[in-house]
């Protein structure tokens, strides 16, 4: 994590787009807090850079 | 143990990468580019670095045919080269020699393609001679 | 190619078209990046939206078979607007007064129209192309597998000429050889007109020359026939003998149902191959020949540089050199052949081949020599036509009206068929599909729609399609994108299986016979 | 420099200590890797530096991997720069080598190669020839190429390396000439990680699949920017890489013998590590 969200900034991906937790299958309410705190976080960042380029090769 | 780096260039597209492929106990084993190389300076693309890996295919034809009685069947190399003689001197005998024609090929060596069409200009007496250049 | 590849470097404008540089000719595309870092503009013009298209200082896309009205718009702009180069017209060649004449009367609304690109980027390119110092023009078989092939590449010498981009280094006319060894088998004579070197099976001179050399009274004067000719002659009979070596017919012609029953109605056909292929499946007699790592020779790349092939392992099995093959059946016909290897062959083409004569094994050890190279002393030809010095004197402008393609779209047929390459696969598969790691990354055919096209026939990516021509039909999978435009479609002609030259147009050029396999039209429908 | 580097291996081979010795000698015209065999002169032996110093430069410890499947009881030597050395201890660590059957006879890079590669040891330690460089300025030179990199802003550097990827034709050569890439299944062809088929590659995941994977192995060696038909700065990314890890973890591939990699421990990170 430490390594790859450094790597993703150096090749100028908001490290903010990466996260990794720990959560127990049992902490149901945990896991639905984080992927919504991921979700907002996300919305504010707005669409990716990389999104342009997963449509195969768009003629812009 | 023999283990050799042999020069050459490739068989694919007309670049003409220069590679050396990598022989160890008389089996191909790795294709390294040439760094030396004027053409492609240590270079090569997909299909160069895996060259080496159709050459020994289990698909590589390994023993002349002859279609008998409908069906290809092995034959000594002897056999094959007095048939397809014998064959095309009927044929030029019957039918005159622009009866006969060859399709060369921009895979094979140049002395490879020499032969071919001297063989077809001198010993056929034909110029039907062509290969892919148009595909 | 008039120029080296390592001299596309130093251009400073690269016009690509009818080429997809970076998957049929990677190691080109090398140098073509790196004139893109040292600042070279580069221009690409393809129906298609290839990989070097992304970083192209303008990409037109033209629809498919227009070529010569694109280039005749650019060089009625190049005319126009003073960018010729008179001084090196007026010195170096000929005809140009029929061929202004011709670009005077063209239309720039006219061409845009023909061939969808604005006049705006018509005349974009003529200015970049027009008023660079050293202008590269890189074509393939986008340009020539048309049955207008020769007027294209005649276009392209125009283009070349008018605007005295040829004979120095970094310029020059550039077509991009498809095979490893297209360049040597021409080279050695593996057309119908003429013996190695180019010298015409017609000329008497060069006839009783070879005639000497070989040991024999005569020569056949007359000009035998192309690919194309012997598939009708066997159909009308006028052939029965035909010998096959290293080509699959079967899968790269045109037509191909009709090249397969050609080759089976034929009475005696050998067939000299390293793989059971679907034309060797038809032979009457299969010679297993060498690959390339099992034998000695030589090879002569894009740019004329002929490079030694050594042997590195013994043939497979009972395999032989294709050299050897030849030797033994040649002297079991009659004509008695005993080199020892294939230095000595090549020693002979050295003495009947005037731009190999200074070339010997020997020299070829290290980077291999350019040719022409007509002495012992002389280094090799890096490009051709310096100083303007053509091979036949002038150059010589051809006036060229543009003609359409055999077959256009209507409503049975309503798309644009062109096809071409993938960066895993080479040509009809025969070596690639037996590469573990090629056939990994690419298994299986597929054909590239628009995604407005594919929408309208309710179709997703991946899908099985049926696709269909005047000639035949096949079943591939389908890869939306919009690589190709709306209307267009491409495929790959690697995969037997889904073989895309069962509906290509065996039409073809009136001159040099090239069929026009990048054109055709074909409909789809869901399956 | 040659001649020691001769008479080193000529020892080696009187004293019966190596099977063969894998180097680079001067062949058909080119220089080539070359297993040399007791009993054959070391006639056409060079060091890789044909035009210019280090031009000529093959991944020797990867053949030597695959001599060593081959023949696991056989000792060999090998010619070794700074960075080849770096390379054999990292496959020492990650046991695609046996330290006990292979013997590096070592050359040392000139500072004009040395600040070229950037290079953090441009000497190895079984160095038999050439003059130890010590390698501060090539380390600052190093520094300075990731610093200019790092004050760009992100979208400027999204750009240059989409840019970059872009390019790619993808003919796996960094794979394939990496001398510390040896797995025998390998991510970048799997599929759930990276889509296979097209051009260009799937961008930025293949060329950070890789970087990721060679984290705590690439040595910096620059075999892999000179494979690269297309130009790209592959080299850049991995010294990227290769300075996280030893700002992080305090790790750097290759420089001791007995390493360990962080990656491959439990637990949590070890402390940074003051330099």
């Amino acid at each position: 994590m430490t390594l790859l969200s450094q790597v993703l900034d150096f090749c100028g991906v908001e490290r903010e787009r990466l996260r990794a937790r720990w959560v127990s299958s049992a902490e149901a309410p945990e896991f639905v807090e984080e992927v919504n705190s991921f979700i907002d976080a996300l919305k504010t960042l707005g669409p990716s850079p990389l999104k342009a380029k997963t449509a195969k090769m768009g003629v812009s | 143990m023999d283990y050799q780096n042999i020069l050459t260039t490739c068989t694919y597209c007309g670049c003409g990468c220069n590679f050396f492929l990598e022989v160890l106990d008389g089996k191909l084993v790795g294709t390294i580019p040439c760094k030396t190389s004027p053409v492609n300076e240590g270079k090569l693309c997909i299909k160069g670095w895996n060259v080496h890996q159709f050459v020994q295919s289990e698909n590589r034809l390994t023993h002349p045919m002859i279609r008998k009685n409908g069906v290809l069947e092995k034959v000594s190399w002897d056999e094959a080269f007095d048939y397809t003689a014998s064959r095309l001197s009927e044929i030029k005998a019957e039918k005159g020699s622009d009866a006969i024609g060859f399709l060369t090929s921009a895979k094979v060596t140049n002395e490879e393609n020499y032969l071919l069409q001297k063989f077809a200009r001198a010993g056929v007496g034909t110029n039907n001679i062509d290969h892919c250049a148009r595909l | 190619m008039t120029n080296g590849v390592a001299e596309l470097e130093g251009s400073d404008a690269i016009f690509i078209i009818g080429s997809n540089t970076a998957t049929s000719h990677p190691l080109v595309a090398t140098r073509i990046f790196r004139a893109i870092e040292n600042g070279a503009k580069v221009l690409v013009a393809d129906p298609r939206k290839n990989q070097i298209a992304q970083f192209a200082h303008l990409y037109v896309r033209h629809k498919p078979g227009t070529d010569v009205a694109l280039l005749n718009g650019m060089m009625k702009v190049i005319l126009d607007r003073g960018l010729a180069d008179r001084a090196f017209i007026d010195a170096n060649t000929e005809g140009f007064t029929e061929f202004k004449t011709l670009i005077d009367q063209v239309s720039l609304e006219d061409c845009a129209a023909i061939t969808g690109v604005p006049v705006s980027q018509i005349e974009e390119l003529a200015q970049i192309y027009g008023k660079a110092d050293r202008g590269s023009i890189v074509y393939c078989m986008g340009i020539t597998q048309h049955t207008n092939g020769v007027n294209n590449v005649k276009s392209l010498a125009n283009l070349a000429m008018v605007t005295g981009n040829i004979g120095r280094e970094g310029t020059g006319v550039n077509p991009l050889r498809g095979q490893n060894n297209v360049q040597g088998a021409c080279d050695m004579g593996g057309l119908p007109n003429v013996f190695p070197g180019y010298q015409p099976v017609t000329l008497g001179a060069a006839s009783k020359k070879f005639a000497d050399a070989w040991g024999k009274d005569t020569l056949p004067t007359n000009i035998g026939l192309t690919i194309p000719e012997m598939f009708s002659a066997i159909e009308k009979d006028k052939m029965q003998g035909l010998w096959i070596m290293g080509e699959n017919p079967v899968v790269s012609d045109p037509d191909a149902d009709h090249v397969k029953k050609a080759l089976e109605d034929i009475e005696f056909l050998v067939v000299q191959d390293i793989f059971m292929t679907p034309t060797a499946r038809l032979a009457d007699v299969v010679l297993p020949g060498a690959s390339f790592a099992e034998k000695d020779g030589t090879f002569a790349n894009t740019e004329r540089r002929v490079m030694r092939v050594r042997k590195a392992i013994d043939p497979v099995g009972e395999s032989k050199a294709d050299w050897e093959i030849i030797q033994e059946i040649s002297t079991r016909f009659g004509l008695s052949m005993a080199y020892a290897g294939p230095s000595e062959i090549f020693d002979e083409i050295a003495r009947l081949t005037p731009s190999y004569s200074g070339i010997s094994y020997d020299r070829l050890e290290g980077d291999g020599i350019q040719w022409p190279c007509p002495t012992p002393a002389h280094p090799g030809t890096p490009y051709l036509h310096k100083d303007g010095h053509f091979t036949r004197g002038k150059g010589l402008f051809h006036a060229v009206e543009y003609k359409g393609p055999a077959e256009v779209v209507d409503e049975a047929y309503p798309f644009w068929m062109t096809t071409g390459r993938v960066y895993a696969h080479y040509h009809t598969g025969t070596m690639t599909r037996n590469s573990a790691a090629l056939d990994r990354e690419v298994s299986e055919g597929f054909l590239e729609i628009n995604p407005a096209d594919a929408a309208a026939l309710d179709i997703l990516d991946g899908q099985k399609i049926c696709v269909a021509s005047r000639r035949g039909e096949i079943e591939t999978r389908i890869m939306i994108t919009d690589r190709v435009e709306k209307g267009v479609v491409f495929m790959p002609f690697h995969f037997e299986e889904a073989n895309v030259n069962k509906l290509t147009n065996p039409a073809y050029d009136p001159i040099a016979k090239i069929p026009e396999l990048k054109v055709c039209a074909v409909s789809l429908t869901k399956v | 420099m040659i001649d020691m580097v001769k008479e080193k291996i000529e020892a080696l081979f009187k004293e019966k200590k190596i099977a063969g010795f894998l180097g680079l000698r001067e062949q058909n015209g080119q220089v080539a890797p070359h297993l040399f065999m007791e009993g054959q002169a070391l006639e056409g032996m060079c060091l890789g530096d044909r035009k210019i110093a280090g031009d000529a430069r093959y991944p020797l410890n990867k053949i030597l991997v695959t001599l060593a499947r081959q023949y696991p009881e056989e000792t060999f030597g090998i010619l070794a720069r700074g960075c080849d050395e770096r390379g054999l201890y990292g496959l020492f660590r990650l046991n695609q080598l046996d330290p006990d059957k292979v013997i590096a006879v070592g050359i040392a890079c000139p500072g004009d190669l040395a600040l070229a590669c950037e290079c953090k040891k441009p000497f190895p330690e079984a160095l038999v020839a050439g003059e130890k460089i010590q390698a501060g300025d090539s380390i600052k030179a190093g520094r300075e190429t990731l610093a200019a990199m790092d004050t760009l802003d992100l979208d400027k550097r999204f750009s240059f390396w989409k840019n970059q990827f872009s390019k790619c034709v993808k003919c796996y050569g960094c794979r394939d000439i990496c001398p510390m890439c040896f797995c025998r299944e390998c991510s970048l062809e799997c599929e759930d990680l990276v889509s296979k088929g097209d051009l260009p590659v799937d961008i930025p995941v293949f060329h950070l699949t890789r970087a990721m994977h060679m984290a705590d192995r690439c040595v910096d060696c620059g075999l892999c920017d000179e494979a690269c038909p297309a130009d790209i700065p592959l080299r850049l990314l991995y010294k990227k890489t290769a300075q996280i890890m030893d700002i992080e973890f305090g790790f750097t591939s290759g420089i001791n013998k007995d390493e360990r990699s962080p990656l491959s421990m439990m637990g949590p990170a070890p402390k940074k590590v003051a330099k």
